[in-house]
């Protein structure tokens, strides 16, 4: 990461009234009310709305190389506190430097039809920013219970005996059932999709491999985890080659890729 | 034949007795074949009873399952004072999923992760589940045959609603200038919510492989 | 201060939300400090609520433990069909609790919490308990010693079976599930519910603290 303070081009948040504008490089962590601030961010398409929203940005005319760099910030921020950092974050943050990058190019006319490479994100954005702006006015609908009440009037006769509720054996099995059903359901997963932060996945990467010794590249990335898996650990190991902690070796041209520890190296 | 002073009272003290919304086909089996009203005069007593409590703490509303008598949102910060714990407060990933299954069911979980772009925790799902907000009315034709969700009259009722045609409007998408042409004609934007949730959720069931309701 | 009128609508409101009986003290303190109406003040306003019941279905009535609003006697006849036309349902919270406490006995509420995701209302056990087809039979020796649940001989009784061994398996489901194979081979599904109710309770109780019955 960087070596300098990281700021941010209007206040992050308050601190105790004062505005924070930087975060300082020796930080005793202050920001309990940072960390809040940053959580309370939804997703990628939520922080990206955000900002856009703060600089009164057009949506439909993102200025995509300011939006990306304070992305980027945020991103380092979120680091910078050891905040679970989910995947998404970080395939948004690729998707944005390439569509920057593809900002750069001359744009391919095809059949007279401009695309702008911004195209997807901003149809991605408008559509999420209806449904958060849904929910909001779903909240805000009376609710049973916190804003209207049933009404209800004790109906205990003499000559009448209320019947208590009748279940039938089948009924239980299928209680049962369902009850098992949605357990396994999301045990399964659980297991699939939560342990995958690329955080852990660098940790796991690092204990594999060793600085004397060449690992296969391919065996890096454990099948049974599916695409998702296969991000995470492509984009541990992007990080990885950030921080110069492993190095990438290709000796032939198309040949395997190995990776090793770069420790044996810098010390 | 009834006078419709007392159609109204039977009609309160059933309403008053059930604590929970009654249909009108349930209002009109109260009474015996000799004294039942026709519909237009039950309507016309519920009527009745709706501007009798115009200066009461009460109301009469009509929700997902049936007729309601419910204290008034006015009311609240004193009833509140009643119960210790606060009603909760549902946390924003769990209102936009909700979000997301009103105005686009039948969804399946990946079609509301792709529009949030996060994963949904597991946890919102099982919540809404259990608390009969939400069921799932079918499976998508596709490899791993998910599930499709869609709201319920538990749904309606909790939120106070008649149909899913009285959910808030969705906002519009701003209108796109010639740049930007993908935008207008990107494949599945509802712009209204599906106006008969009933009939909605029996299409679902009915065209993707179906599965009994409980 | 506040009008005699909105103190009559906020009583009327509480005494229906609550659907219980509320002393005098609890109606009061609905009310903070400044707006709190005096002792006669509280009973003048139930008297006014009392005779605006006059030509209704309802009548406000003292009981041993505070004030509540009822429906009166007279319309006992078509409040009744209520019930006769559609016995009342358990909340399918309720019947999945049952269920585990029924094939996964003795169990404690942390591990039904623990496999429905959720936590269990006090009002469910409560239920159970009242209907007397549950009853602690234990503690477990853990930390808390939290309580152990079983089903009882009503239980039994009630879906006329003579022991848990004759409670349905899961492979007797009817077919509809067909979508979900893997349910059948899962690891850790009890395919059958333990043998000899009789001696499982009893062994739960021996091995773990004793507790009389109920």
């Amino acid at each position: 990461m960087t070596d300098t303070a990281i700021t941010v081009e209007s206040p992050i948040a308050k601190v105790k009234g004062e505005a924070l504008t930087e975060l300082p490089r020796d930080l005793y962590i202050p920001p309990d009310a940072l960390e809040i601030f940053l959580e309370t961010f939804e997703g990628p398409l939520d922080l990206l709305l955000y900002l856009i929203k703060r600089e009164n940005l057009d949506i439909l005319d993102i200025p995509i190389a300011r939006v990306t760099r304070q992305y980027l910030e945020y991103i380092d921020l979120m680091r910078e506190l050891r905040l679970e950092l989910a995947a998404e974050y970080l395939l948004m943050a690729a998707m944005l430097a390439e569509i920057k990058s593809r900002m750069l190019l001359p744009r391919p006319v095809e059949a007279g039809e401009e695309q702008d490479p911004r195209a997807e994100l901003v149809r991605r954005l408008l559509e999420y920013e209806r449904f958060k702006q849904a929910a909001e006015r779903l909240d805000a609908l009376p609710q049973l219970g916190r804003d209207v009440f049933q009404a209800l009037a004790e109906a205990r006769f003499k000559s009448v005996t209320r019947p208590l509720p009748r279940v039938t054996l089948d009924e239980l099995l299928r209680a049962f059932n369902d009850a098992l059903a949605r357990a396994a359901m999301y045990t399964h997963h659980h297991v699939q999709r939560d342990p995958l932060s690329v955080r852990e996945r660098m940790s796991q990467i690092l204990s594999r491999i060793r600085a004397d010794r060449f690992t296969e590249f391919q065996a890096l990335f454990p099948r049974e985890e599916g695409r998702c898996g296969v991000v995470v650990t492509f984009l541990a190991l992007l990080e990885l080659i950030k921080e110069s902690l492993i190095e990438l070796v290709q000796r032939d041209l198309y040949g395997v890729i190995h990776v090793r520890s770069a420790s044996a190296n810098t010390g | 034949m009834m006078d419709a002073a007392t159609i109204k009272n039977i009609l309160e003290a059933a309403l008053l007795a059930a604590g929970e919304p009654l249909s009108e086909e349930r209002l009109l089996a109260l009474f015996n074949e000799a004294e039942q009203p026709a519909r237009e005069q039950l309507r016309a007593a519920l009527q009745q009873l709706r501007d009798d409590y115009a200066a009461r703490s009460l109301e009469l509303r009509e929700v997902g399952s049936g007729w309601r008598i419910q204290v008034r949102q006015e009311f609240a910060p004193w009833v509140a004072k009643l119960w210790e714990e606060r009603a909760p407060r549902y946390s924003r990933a769990l209102l936009e999923t909700l979000a997301l299954i009103a105005y686009r069911q039948p969804i399946t979980r990946a079609e509301i992760e792709e529009i949030r772009g996060v994963t949904i925790a597991s946890s919102i799902m099982k919540t809404l589940q259990e608390r009969e907000w939400i069921r799932v009315v079918g499976h998508r034709d596709v490899p791993g045959r998910p599930a499709l969700y869609a709201t319920t009259r538990e749904f309606l009722d909790y939120f106070n609603l008649r149909g899913l045609e009285d959910l808030p409007t969705l906002a519009e998408l701003p209108a796109t200038d010639a740049a930007h042409p993908e935008l207008e004609t990107s494949p599945g934007l509802a712009e209204m919510p599906p106006a008969q949730p009933r009939e909605h959720a029996d299409a679902a069931s009915a065209s993707l492989s179906t599965e009994p309701g409980d």
